[in-house]
C-alpha cells in the first residue's frame, strides 16, 4: 500500500508543480457552462430548465481535457515499464493514478459546480443532489475515462479516438445524473437515480481498474 | 479442438469447405423469408402494411447484438488462449455487426414515424441500441489506430470485453424500465406470443441474416490473412537485407 | 544451480521474428553481455527477460519458477535500466528516487545511490535542468538505491562520462561479488571481468514471420503464438 | 514558401495517417453534441432554443482537445530546436502549423456543423450564417490556441499564467458566433457579428504567429 | 582565415555560470571535439553555436558576421544532430528524411544518406518500429542528405554499433576533405584525425551564479545578460 499512497502523491505533486492542466478542465468548465445564457439568452426559466443537462454535458465534456495526458507522459518517459514489472499488482497502480486524477480534477469540478449552477438558476432545493450526484458522476467518468486513456495508448491521435470511447459509456452517468437533478427540482424521490449511479460506480470500480492494467501491459509490450 | 483451428492454415482449409454452405444457406432462406414476408402473410390488425418492416427490424436487431456477443466471445478467447485468428475474426465482424445496427436504427425510426409520430425517442431500449453504434465505431477505430496490428486487436478486444455489459442492458431495457418499446414476444424464454403466419418469415428471415452474418466474416477473415501474409513477406524481406547489409 | 534462465525464447515484433531459439542459463555471480548490431534484439530480449513483454514462444524461469508464475517475487528481485530513463522532469532527483523506492518493498538507502553515482550535490534540482549524462546516472541511482538480486541493463553506459563509467563498473564488481546477477546489452566494448558475452544476432531467422510460410506451425500449438 | 508547404503537409499526413482518423474527428463533434438531448430531454423547443450555443461549445472542444499536442510532440523530440534553427523565419513555421491544426481539425468540424444543427432542430435560416461564422470562428480558435499551446510549452511558471489568460480570449468568439447564428434565426442583420469575428481574426493572423514564435524560441533556450 | 569563431563565451544555465571566457576558432576542413564530464556544458555549448540559445556574454561569428546578424545564412550553411533525434514516430523513415529536407533551400540526396547509414532497406519502415541505434542513424541521415559546411554533433556515436561508427567516421572525413567543419561533443574516445580536443570544464567557475559574489557586474552592464 505504501506504493499505491506514493503514486497518488507524485502525481498529485506533479499536478500542482504543472498547474495548467488542472486548471485548464475548471477554466473549462466554467466558461462553457457560462456560455449558455449568451447562447440561449438570460431567460432565467429555460436557463433553469437546462441547468442540470447543461451542467453534467459540460462537467463531462471537460473531463475529456485531461484524460489525454493521464498515461501518456509515464508511458513516453518509461515510467509505465517500471509500473508493469513493480512487485505490486498493476490494477492497484492504475488505481491509485485515477484516484490522483479524481482528486485533481473530479474534485475541483465538483466544488465549482454549485456556484456554476446558482449562475444558471438552478434551483437551491436541487443543490444537495446535485453535490451527491456528482460525486458519484465525477468519480465514474475518471474510472471509464482512464480506462479509454489506456486504451488509446501510443495509437495515433489519441485525444480524439478517447472521446470516441468514452463519450457513449458516459451517457448512462448522463441521464441519471441530471434525471436526479431534475426529479429534486421537481420533488420527486431521487433515491432510484442515486442508487443506479452507485451501482455504476460500483460496477466500474472492479472492471476498469483490471482493464486498465490489462491495457497497460499490452501498450508496453 | 479450439487450439486446432486457432492455426491460420487449417482455419483455412475448415472455411473454405464451409464457405459454399452457408452462402447457399444465405441465399435460399433470405428469399424464403422475404417471400413469406411480403406475399404469405396477413398485414397486421393494428398496424396495417407497415408491419413488415419487422421482418428486417427485428432480424437486424437480433444480428446487431449477436455480432457484438460473437466479438465478445471471440475476443476473450484471444486475450486468454492468445489465438492470432481469434481477433482477426472479431475484426472481421465488426464492420459487419455495425452495418446491422445501422439497419436496426433505420428501420426502427422509420417504423417508428407511423407508429409513435416520431422518428425518434430518447427511450431505454433505442437509446442503448444506439450506444451499440458507437461501441461497434470505437472498437473499429481504436483496432484501426495503431501501426501494430496486434497492439490495436488486442486493445479493441478489452473494449470490447467492457462494453460487452451493453448487451443484457439492450435486452432487458424494455422489461427494467417502461418504455415506449416493444417487449419481447417471440424471444421470450417460454412460448412465443406470436401467430405463426407471422413467426415462420421471422424466424426464416432471422437463420438468414445469421447465414449471411456467417459468410461474411469467412470471406473477410479469409482476406485479412492473405494481406496478412503479403505484408508478413514484405516485412521479412526487408529485415533480412538490414541484416545482410 | 542455474538461478536464472531461458529456454528457446523467440520474439516476434510486429509480426516478424526477431530472434527463436534462443537459451541463456546464469548462476549468482555471474555476468552477460549481449551485442549484436543496431536492430537485432538486444532491446527486446532485455524486455522478455524483464517480463515486460512476453516471449512467442519459450520460458524464462527464476530460482526454479517461471517467473509468469509468481510475477510479484520476481519483480522484486529485479531491477531493469532501459532505453528510457523513467525521470519525472518536474519532480528533484531526490523526490525522484524516493518515489521509485516507494514502489518496492525493500528498504532502499537513497543517500548511498546519490553518492555512488555522483549526484549527492544535485539531490535538489529539479531533473528537468539535468544534463543528458546526469539524467542517465539518475536512472541508474534508482536501480542502485535498492538491493535486488538480478540487474537488467539496457545500454547503462550511454551518455556517461569516464569518470561514471568507472563507477559503474565498480558498482556490477562488488553486485556481483555479493552473488548478484548482471545480464547488460551494450554497442561499446564493457570490459566486465570474465562476463560472458553473446551476439544475439546469430539467432535471428531471415524471412521469418508469423504469418508467413507455416511459421505459426512450426512453432507449435502447444506453445503459445 | 517550400518549407512551409512541407511542413503543413507533413502535419496533415501525420493527422490523416489512417481514414478513421479524420472521421474520429467528426464522430466526436456528432457524440457530443447529441450528449445534450440525455442531459436535457429531447423537447425539440428547448433544442432548438439550444443549438447555436450548444454547436459553438462543442466546436470549440473538439479543437482544445487536439492543442496539447499541437507542439508538444515536436518538442519532446527535438524536431521544434531544428525548426528554430531552420532558415525560414519562425513565425512561418508556426502559422504553418496552426494552418494545418485547421485543416485537420476545424475544416471537418465545419462540414458536419449543419448536419448536427439539423439534429438539434436549428431553424434552416440560420444554416448559412452558422457556416460563415463558424469559417471564421474555428480559425480564430486554432490560432488562440496554438498561442497557448506555445506559451505553456516547457517555460511553466509564465506559461500557465498566460494560457489562463488565453483561453477566455475564445469567449468573444462563442459570443459573436452564437450571437450571429441566433440573429439570423430571429431575422435580425448579422453583419455586425460576421464583422467583429472577421476583426477578431484578423488582429489574431497578426499577433498569434508572431506570439507563438517567441513562446517557442523561449522554450527551447 | 578563421571561419566559424566564439569569442568570450558565457553560458548560464537556471541562473548558474556553466562556462565563461571561451573561445574558440577553426577553419574549413577543421575538426573540434568537445569533451569533459557530464554537466559539463558540452551540450549547452552546441545549442549556443547553433544559434538555438544565445550566449549570456560573447560573440559567435559565422565567415566574418556574427550569427545573429544574419541568421537565415547561418542556418542554412548549418547541421545540428542534438540528444534528442527529431524523429517523428508515424512517419516512415524516407518520409522523416523528405520533411527536413524541405525545410532547407538545397537540392537534398536522400537515397545517398540511406546508403551511408545502412538504412536503405528500411527506407519504408515507420520510425516507431526503429531500434535506438537505428532512429540515431536516421537522425545522421537526415545531416547526410543535404550539404551544408558546418557540422555540430552532440555526441553522435551514442547507441551506434561499430559498423555505423565506422560509416560517421568516414562520412566526417570525407566532408572534412571537402572543406567542410566538424564540431562534436563526446563522452567516448572518437578518433577523429589531427582533430583539436578541448575539455570544456576546464572553462567552469566553480561556485559562479549570476547573483551571488558580484559575477553580474563583472560580465558588465554592456553585455546582454
Ligand atoms: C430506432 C428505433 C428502434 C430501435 C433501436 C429498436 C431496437 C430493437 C431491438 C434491439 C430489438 C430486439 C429485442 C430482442 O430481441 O429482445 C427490437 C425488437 C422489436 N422491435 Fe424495435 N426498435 C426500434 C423501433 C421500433 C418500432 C418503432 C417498433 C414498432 C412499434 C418496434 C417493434 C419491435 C418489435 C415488434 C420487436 C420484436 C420484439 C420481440 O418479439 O422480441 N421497434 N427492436
Ligand atoms: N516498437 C516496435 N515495434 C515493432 N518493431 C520493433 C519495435 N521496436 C523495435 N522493433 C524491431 O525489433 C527489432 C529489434 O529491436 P531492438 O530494439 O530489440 O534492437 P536492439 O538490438 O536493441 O538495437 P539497438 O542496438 O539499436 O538498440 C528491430 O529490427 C526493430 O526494427
Ligand atoms: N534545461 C536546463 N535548464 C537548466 N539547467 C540546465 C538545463 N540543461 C542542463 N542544465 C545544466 O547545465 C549544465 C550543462 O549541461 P549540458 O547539458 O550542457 O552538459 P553536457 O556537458 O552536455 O553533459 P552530458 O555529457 O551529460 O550530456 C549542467 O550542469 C546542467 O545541470
Ligand atoms: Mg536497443
Ligand atoms: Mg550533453
Amino acid at each position: 500500500m505504501t506504493a499505491f499512497f506514493a503514486l497518488i502523491k507524485r502525481d498529485i505533486r506533479i499536478a500542482l508543480r504543472q498547474l495548467s492542466d488542472t486548471l485548464i478542465v475548471i477554466v473549462f468548465f466554467v466558461i462553457s457552462a457560462s456560455l449558455f445564457p449568451f447562447g440561449v439568452g438570460a431567460e432565467p426559466n429555460l436557463l433553469a430548465r437546462m441547468a442540470p443537462g447543461v451542467l453534467w454535458v459540460t462537467a463531462l465534456l471537460s473531463a475529456m481535457l485531461s484524460f489525454d495526458r493521464l498515461f501518456q507522459n509515464d508511458f513516453e518517459d518509461g515510467t509505465l515499464e517500471l509500473l508493469v514489472i513493480a512487485p505490486q499488482p498493476l490494477w492497484l497502480s492504475a488505481l491509485a493514478k485515477i484516484a490522483a486524477h479524481w482528486i485533481t480534477t473530479g474534485f475541483p469540478v465538483l466544488l465549482v459546480a454549485p456556484l456554476i449552477g446558482i449562475m444558471l438558476n438552478l434551483k437551491p432545493e436541487g443543490l444537495a443532489v446535485l453535490l451527491a450526484a456528482m460525486a458519484l458522476g465525477t468519480s465514474i467518468i475518471s474510472l471509464i475515462g482512464a480506462l479509454g486513456a489506456a486504451l488509446t495508448l501510443g495509437s495515433r491521435r489519441s485525444g480524439v479516438l478517447l472521446s470516441l470511447l468514452i463519450l457513449p459509456l458516459a451517457v448512462p452517468v448522463l441521464i441519471f445524473g441530471s434525471g436526479a437533478v431534475e426529479a429534486s427540482i421537481g420533488g420527486y424521490p431521487v433515491s432510484q437515480q442515486l442508487l443506479m449511479l452507485s451501482g455504476l460506480l460500483l460496477a466500474c470500480l472492479v472492471l476498469c481498474p483490471w482493464g486498465c492494467a490489462a491495457a497497460l501491459r499490452i501498450a508496453n509490450e | 479442438m479450439l487450439q486446432k483451428y486457432a492455426n491460420p492454415k487449417r482455419f483455412l482449409t475448415l472455411a473454405n469447405s464451409v464457405l459454399p454452405w452457408t452462402t447457399c444457406a444465405t441465399v435460399i432462406l433470405i428469399v424464403a423469408g422475404l417471400y413469406f414476408a411480403f406475399a404469405a402473410s396477413p398485414p397486421d390488425y393494428q398496424q396495417g402494411q407497415t408491419v413488415r418492416i419487422m421482418y428486417v427490424h427485428v432480424p437486424s436487431a437480433w444480428m446487431a447484438m449477436f455480432a457484438y456477443a460473437f466479438i465478445v466471445v471471440a475476443s476473450a478467447v484471444g486475450l486468454i488462449w492468445k489465438h492470432p485468428v481469434a481477433h482477426v475474426g472479431a475484426l472481421a465482424a465488426a464492420p459487419i455487426g455495425a452495418c446491422f445496427t445501422l439497419i436496426c436504427l433505420a428501420t426502427g425510426s422509420l417504423w417508428g414515424k407511423p407508429m409513435w409520430g416520431t422518428w425518434w425517442v430518447w427511450d431505454a431500449r433505442l437509446t442503448s441500441v444506439l450506444i451499440l453504434f458507437f461501441l461497434y465505431l470505437g472498437f473499429i477505430a481504436l483496432a484501426n489506430a495503431f501501426d501494430d496490428s496486434s497492439r490495436g486487436e488486442k486493445a479493441s478486444a478489452i473494449l470490447a470485453l467492457i462494453g460487452g455489459i451493453n448487451l443484457p442492458i439492450i435486452k432487458f431495457s424494455v422489461d427494467w424500465w417502461n418504455t415506449l418499446h416493444q417487449p419481447a414476444s417471440v424471444s421470450k424464454i417460454d412460448m412465443p406470443s406470436i401467430h405463426s403466419s407471422m413467426l415462420t418469415p421471422l424466424l426464416l428471415m432471422g437463420i438468414g441474416f445469421t447465414a449471411l452474418f456467417v459468410t461474411l466474416v469467412i470471406i473477410r477473415v479469409r482476406a485479412e490473412l492473405a494481406s496478412r501474409r503479403i505484408n508478413a513477406l514484405r516485412a521479412a524481406k526487408i529485415h533480412a537485407e538490414v541484416a545482410g547489409g | 544451480m542455474d538461478v536464472f534462465s531461458g529456454e528457446e525464447l523467440t520474439c516476434i515484433r510486429s509480426d516478424r521474428i526477431v530472434f527463436a531459439g534462443f537459451n541463456f542459463s546464469v548462476k549468482a555471480g555471474d555476468a552477460l553481455v549481449l551485442s549484436g548490431p543496431n536492430g537485432s534484439g538486444k532491446s527486446s530480449l532485455l524486455r522478455l527477460m524483464a517480463g515486460i513483454s512476453r516471449p512467442a514462444a519459450g520460458q524464462i524461469t527464476w530460482r526454479g519458477k517461471s517467473i509468469t508464475e509468481d510475477p510479484e517475487r520476481f519483480f522484486s528481485d529485479m531491477h531493469y535500466v532501459g532505453h528510457r530513463d523513467a525521470v519525472k522532469q518536474a519532480l528533484s532527483v531526490r523526490e525522484n528516487l524516493i518515489f521509485h523506492s516507494a514502489l518496492r518493498s525493500v528498504t532502499s538507502n537513497i543517500d548511498n545511490a546519490l553518492d555512488l553515482t555522483g549526484l549527492a550535490a544535485l539531490a535538489d534540482v529539479p531533473a528537468r535542468m539535468l544534463s543528458a549524462g546526469q539524467t542517465r546516472r539518475l536512472a541508474l541511482a534508482r536501480m542502485l538505491s535498492s538491493p535486488a538480486p538480478l540487474w537488467l541493463l539496457d545500454e547503462p553506459t550511454v551518455a556517461l562520462d569516464t569518470v561514471s563509467v568507472e563507477r559503474l563498473r565498480a558498482a556490477i564488481a562488488s553486485h556481483r561479488k555479493g552473488g548478484g546477477i548482471v545480464i547488460a546489452s551494450t554497442n561499446v566494448p564493457l570490459n566486465i571481468e570474465d562476463g560472458v558475452s553473446v551476439d544475439i544476432s546469430t539467432f535471428a531467422r531471415e524471412n521469418a514471420t508469423l504469418w508467413s510460410n507455416g511459421i505459426a506451425d512450426e512453432l507449435g500449438t502447444e506453445k503459445r503464438i
